[in-house]
Formats: C-alpha cells, structure tokens, sequence
C-alpha cells in the first residue's frame, strides 16, 4: 500500500504517541467541527497536564469538556470558555491556568505554525491586557503589537470527507479551525464521516492537502448542536 | 423616553448602506437585522467563516454543521461563502467588512472601549471582539447609557481592562447618537432620544461631551 | 440591482481610476492566470510611473511585458524576472528599478496585506541580500527577518468563474497569486472566463469571497502557453 | 569517471523514502523524477501551487491552466492537491516537504549556499529557491564539484551572494556525495564516483574537507 496512505483502523492508534504534558491543538468552534472521537480517546487515555490549544473548550460532558472531568487539562489557549461548570470550577481553584487569545489571534497563530510564520504584528489587542508584555510597534502611524506562532504535538481535527491520502474537504461552518490546526501539529491526526479513494475529490476544492495530515480515521458523530435555533416554515 | 433596543437598533439600521458586508456582534446588535431600511441590501458576515448569513433554518433545514458566532444554526443566502477562521479574521482585521456593531460596557472619549472583562467576575474570554474593534474601520457601539445604578457608561476613560485602544467614533445609546473626537478628547452629541432633554444626557455622560447648537430629535 | 452586483461592462469601467504613479498588485505565474485584458487596459490608458507588483513580468509582446513597450512601469516588485528583452534593457539603462523579493515571501507579502497584518517575520533571506537592511530576530534558536506588507491602489485579478457578487474560482495552478492579490487592493478589479448567478456556486468551494472584488468583468483570453511540453499519448 | 547528471540523479534517488513529498528545483534537479526506485512512491510539490503533479500531458490533455514551477504543462495524478502560492509557500515554509533538491553555483562548509546571481551579470531573480533553501528540513544541493574552469564549488566561504545561510547539509556533485558539517565548519566525504580518486575530491575541493578512513564508490 501507498507510503501516502494516512488511514489508521482504531482511536487507539489514531492518539499513539500522545503523552503527559503534551500540547494539542484541536479544530472546532463550539460544538461545531470538533473531533469528537479523537477528544474522546484523549480522555480514555488519561494523559495529564495538557497544554489544549482551542477557540472553546466544550460543554459539560462533551467536546473538550470532558477532559476536565479527570483534570488533564493543565493549561487552556482559547478565545471563549467557560460553557462549562467543571471549567469555571478548575479555573477559579486555580487547577487549570487559562489564556484568553483574541479568535482571531488564535486563528493566525495557528497558521503561521504551520507556515513556518515564527511571529506577525497585529492591532489586535493593542493597549489591552492582552497586549502587556508584549512587543508595541508603529507601522504607517498606528501601532501593533507581536504575536508569536502556536504549534502543537499533536494536532486533532475533525473534516468532513477525506481521500486515503488525507486531501481533505469540510462541511459548512464545521471548517471553522480546522484546517489551520490541520497544519500546526507535529503530528495531525483527522477524523472524517466518509474516506474516500485518491481521484475522486477535485484537486482544486481540497481544503486540507495531505501532506498535513498523518494519520486519517473514519468515525461516527454525534454533532450536537449548541442552540438550537429554528424558525417556523 | 429612553429608546427601547429595538428603537436603537433602528437608529443604528439607518446607517446601513446598499452593498455593506456587515458584522453583528452577539447580543443587541443582532437585532440591527430585523430594520434594514427597504431598498437596501446587506451581507452578515459571522466571524466564525461566514459571509452571507440567512435567516434560522426551519426544523428541516436544521443542520449542526452550520452555525453563526454566537453557535446558533443558521442558513446560508445565495451568494454566500464559507471560510476557515484564520480566512474570517483575515477579513475583519484586514478591514473589509463596512460595518461593524458591538456591544460594550465603557466608552471613552479617547475611543477605547472596554467590552469583555469585569476584574472580579468570571472572565469568559473575549472571542471575536478585540479582533473587530481594532479592525472595523466603521463600527458602532450599541449600549445603554448608564448602568442601572446611574453610572455613565461613556467616560473620560474607561475603567475597566480595554477591548480595543482608540478604535471606537459612534455609540449608539438609549439616550443619544454620540460621536467621538479623538483628538479632541470629547464625546459630540449629534442627536437625541425623542423627548430626552439634552441636560439628561449632559447628566448621564461621565466624559467631556460637546453639545452642537443644535441637537436634533431622532425621528421613529 | 443588488449593490453587491459588482459587474461592469467595458474595460474602461473596469479600470477607472487608475492614475500615474499607482500600485498595482497583479494576479498571475508566469503566463498562466495573469488578468490579460486589465494588463491590455492599462496599457490603453497610457499610465505612467506605475509600480507593478507581481511574480513575473509576462514576456515581450504579452501579459505584463506590454507595459514595457511605453515604459509604463517605474518599479518592478517580483520575484522572478527577465524573460523579455525590454524588460532587460530598461533595467540595464536604469529606467526601471527592480526589486526582488522571494517567492513566498511574496505571496505573503500580499497575504499579510490583505489580513491586516502589517509585517512578520520569516527565515527566507535571512543572511542573502534580500535580508539586508531588515530586522534580525531569533525565535527558538533560529534567525528571522522583517518583512513587511504590500497593498496596493488597484489589484487586478484573473478567476475562471465568479457570480455576480464576485465570489470566484479559479481553474487547476492558475490560483497562483490571483486570491491574495484580490486581497491586496484598495480597488481590486476581478476577470473571468464566466460570470454565473449568486447561489451557482457552493458557498464552501468559494476561493474569493465577493468581498475582496470591487469590479468584476467578464472577458476572453488568449491563456498563451510559456513553456508547451507534452508527451506522446 | 565523473557521473553523469543522470548518474547524479540516480544517487540522489536513492535518498527517496516512500510517502515523501519532494519538491525537484528547475533543471538537473527534476532528473531525479526518473529514478525513483522501486516499490516507493513519492509525490511531487511544485511551489506555484500545486501537490501531486503528473507527467507532462499528452496533446489532447494540455491544458495552459495547469503548470508547473518551471511554467511547464504538466498533469495531476489521483489524489493531488491545487492550491494559492501563499498556501503554497505555507507548505514549503513551514517545513511540511519531506525532501527538496536544488542546483547550486556554490556552497560552503556553513552551510551557505550561493543560487541566484552573479554579480555583473544579468540577473532574473531568486523565484522561490530562497524560500525553499530557508525551509526545507532534508535538502540536497546538485552541481559539478567545480566549474568549467577547474574551480572549485564547494568553497571554505560562498564567494557570490547568497541564496541562504547554514542551510545546506548534503551535495551531490559530479564526483562526490557530500555532507557539511556546520559546527566543525567541514565537509564530509561520505561517497565517491567509481574510478574517481579521494585525492581528485581533495584537490577539487576548495572548504575544508575530512575524509573519513573509508569512503565508499557508490555502485550503479
């Protein structure tokens, strides 16, 4: 078989490698387009003192949520957080150190990882306190501060159809980060609903390149819906 | 009369212009959405990797993989595109989107704007917001204008920990359409709630605010 | 009609407002992809003093190449240049200035524009001329430089489809740097071999979103081969 | 006897390992796509955006929207990618290509390696070879051991401008496969063509050059 083909047969295998203190990174926002088996595995692994680098962090019971029911999260990057008892509980016990990234600081953060981007300048979170400590610039007269590349060593994310090769496509929101956590893990690991063969997706509509990815499995999703918005017909 | 949320957000909808992409922070903004002045089009954009939002979907259209930035199930409009997050911000933050409004808890008269944390309380994090308000070009703030205690929200300077520096020219409030003058250091009153006397607002704004000759009425 | 419609109907529509001395990103590798008929437009119009940022110069007689003919360009920012005579001679003479800058470096370049990004820091160049007179930094051990952004007053950019709001695909490598360019301008003006309905395209497949184009035009194209290399069937 | 470019290519070949994504620089380096040994397979980058590029096209299937780096029609095989030259260079930049091979003028025991320009003489730009030698973890330099000249290209110091610095760690000349040592400030003789002597790379060696107690002839 292919040196290319990325597709393991169990979580097990999928999550090999994965040890205390290491840091993951994880696509989703929300409950939307997150690796819920991969979360699940990290869980049933019972590795502590993680770094989870993530826009959320789940809810009670689900998504990463459930990583603080046995505490293995020692430190949490994310933008929003605390849809969750268990979270506001380790964060005030001082159990969990917590560091709020502006979403889209989180976001390029991520992708400059992946492309060997070691640090950019952005307004964002200028003369805030996410701003203290940090370099200040001026650039054409307005001033930005530097934000520095997040990488992971692992990278979990969630696509929606896959070839073997890892050439990956998303479904709607559900790409939200995934495809820059795709690229920042030393090694990524990707969950899909559907594996297909090389040649059936269009080369110009991957959204995930294979290359960035290591390891491909196939599961079932729950997807469960935050709020649950409707509108009568 | 204090103006009502819907009141402000028709105030607010007023500044919409044919073709805007806009972006509706959660909250009070959204309701911006339900007064977009006839004749005109505009596009929601939803930082999560949106553009082209749509109503809620009907119990049929549900779909979990299709959420705004506030985790609500939505619907696409034609002419619709959807985005990484890293695509999403790169839209905001490289100034793209027309129009932006925000909630907030202060404003001052130097435009900073402090929105997501009250030391003390839990901090939940402050999502999209510090990424917007240093990027929009034109945003608004929609808020009252003192708290319930009679506190002014708009200060000579904010106390509590900063969204954004310098980043903010229009607030929307119960009372008054108000802008900013940076250099000046000073609030300007441009219009007033229907029956708010400018004395109120005078009362109810805690930092330097210039009062025009002429304030006019908003009309609803 | 919607104001979202960015359609025109001439060339000359498409690029009002272009003046002497202008920035103009262009879209474009080699031959493959370039905005042939905005290039064509820029020449009618007789500008001068531009400043043309783009990977290539086109050859002699075609794509970029042509703005050589009136000496149009005063700078040229590229990454790789001199597959045409003019080019060379205008170069020697001193009647162009060129500034090389590295491929990726500046893709990124236009990217960073684009995304509010006002510069960042990349290990391309460091220790070469490129990277002098730049910011040195080290980050983990190894050294970067300083690069900044690039925006310009007018990007021109060529897609395969895009509907009537400009939302835009484009077809196999002639991607290139047509998606950041279209980023990068303060007016970007958008070509294409179709232009389709809003609601045509998949939203999730959407390569440009319609926000990036400001004027959108449909046209034909010559798409001239560089180098034709095939093979017996 | 000194190897021929395609001898040259073999050797390099060798280094594939299955499942590598390898991108070939412009001229001898794209020889090695001719040698890639049996039973692996490899998938070839080209840096203006695309992964998983084919064999040329035959007539019926060229197409002018589908190129290489060298700005040569080529195909896609099953399982490629297209994508931006941001996106591209994202790849390239942040390490992700497994193996790249490049042409060179010179290099040096620093590593340095000289690609792009001779000054005096015209110069048409560093395309993306300078991102490429700044990025690529496992990368091998391909040229003559010395020029027509009988000068040597493997020097102590770079004598044109650079391309990068300290990043080269193997050469694959014409009469040697090489590796640099940055720390000792050295090459290393790993292998030597069939027929040519260590005293021949010696003296056509211009840096500082170890020679290990057994320097094996590579075998074709």
């Amino acid at each position: 078989m292919s040196g290319f083909d990325k597709v393991v047969h169990s979580y097990e295998e999928a999550m090999q490698g994965l040890e205390d203190g290491m840091t993951v990174i994880a696509g989703g926002f929300g409950l939307c387009g997150i690796p819920e088996n991969l979360i699940n595995q990290i869980k049933k692994l019972g590795v502590k003192d993680l770094t989870i680098v993530s826009n959320n962090c789940g809810v009670d019971g689900f998504g990463l949520g459930v990583l603080l029911e046995d505490k293995q999260i020692k430190t949490m990057i994310a933008s929003y957080v605390g849809e969750n008892k268990l979270f506001e509980q380790q964060m005030l016990s001082g159990e969990l150190e917590v560091i709020l990234t502006p979403q889209g600081t989180l976001a390029e953060k991520m992708r400059a990882a992946g492309a060997g981007i070691p640090a950019f300048y952005t307004a964002t979170g200028y003369g805030t306190p996410i701003g203290e400590g940090k370099e200040v610039r001026e650039f054409n007269g307005r001033k930005y501060i530097l934000e520095e590349s997040i990488k992971g060593d692992f990278a979990i994310v969630k696509a929606w159809k896959a070839d073997r090769y890892g050439n990956a496509i998303y479904r709607h929101t559900a790409q939200n980060f995934n495809p820059m956590a795709a690229t920042a893990g030393k090694i990524t690991v990707m969950e899909v609903e559907e594996i297909v063969e090389p040649g059936e997706l269009d080369p110009t509509q991957v959204q995930t390149p294979g290359i960035y990815v290591d390891r491909l499995i196939q599961g079932t999703f729950e997807k469960r819906i935050e709020k649950r918005t409707v509108r009568s017909a | 009369m204090t103006l009502s949320r819907e009141q402000m957000a028709m105030r607010v909808a007023r500044e919409l212009k044919d073709g805007y992409y806009v972006n509706l922070g959660i909250g009070i903004p959204t309701l911006v959405a339900n007064y977009i002045p006839e004749g005109i089009e505009v596009m929601f954009q939803s930082e999560n990797g949106l553009l082209g939002m749509g109503p809620f979907p009907t119990e049929e259209q549900l779909d979990a993989d299709l959420i705004n930035a506030g985790k609500e199930t939505v619907t696409t409009i034609n002419g619709a595109s959807i985005f990484s997050s890293a695509d999403s911000f790169a839209m905001i933050r490289g100034g793209h989107v027309d129009f932006t409004v925000l909630g907030a808890f202060e404003v001052d008269v130097k435009g900073n704007i402090a929105s997501w944390m009250i030391p003390g309380k839990l901090v939940k994090g402050m999502g999209g917001a510090m990424d917007l308000v240093a990027a929009a070009p034109n945003i608004i703030v929609m808020m009252t204008h003192a708290d319930k205690y009679g506190n002014s929200k708009l200060l000579e300077q904010c106390s509590l920990p900063l969204t954004g520096a310098g980043c903010i020219k229009r607030v929307m409030t119960d009372l008054a359409f108000v802008e900013i003058d940076h250099e000046q250091g000073a609030f300007i009153l441009k219009e007033r709630a229907p029956g708010i006397s400018v004395d109120e607002i005078v009362g109810k704004t805690g930092g330097k605010l210039i009062v025009p000759d002429n304030v006019p009425e908003m009309e609803f």
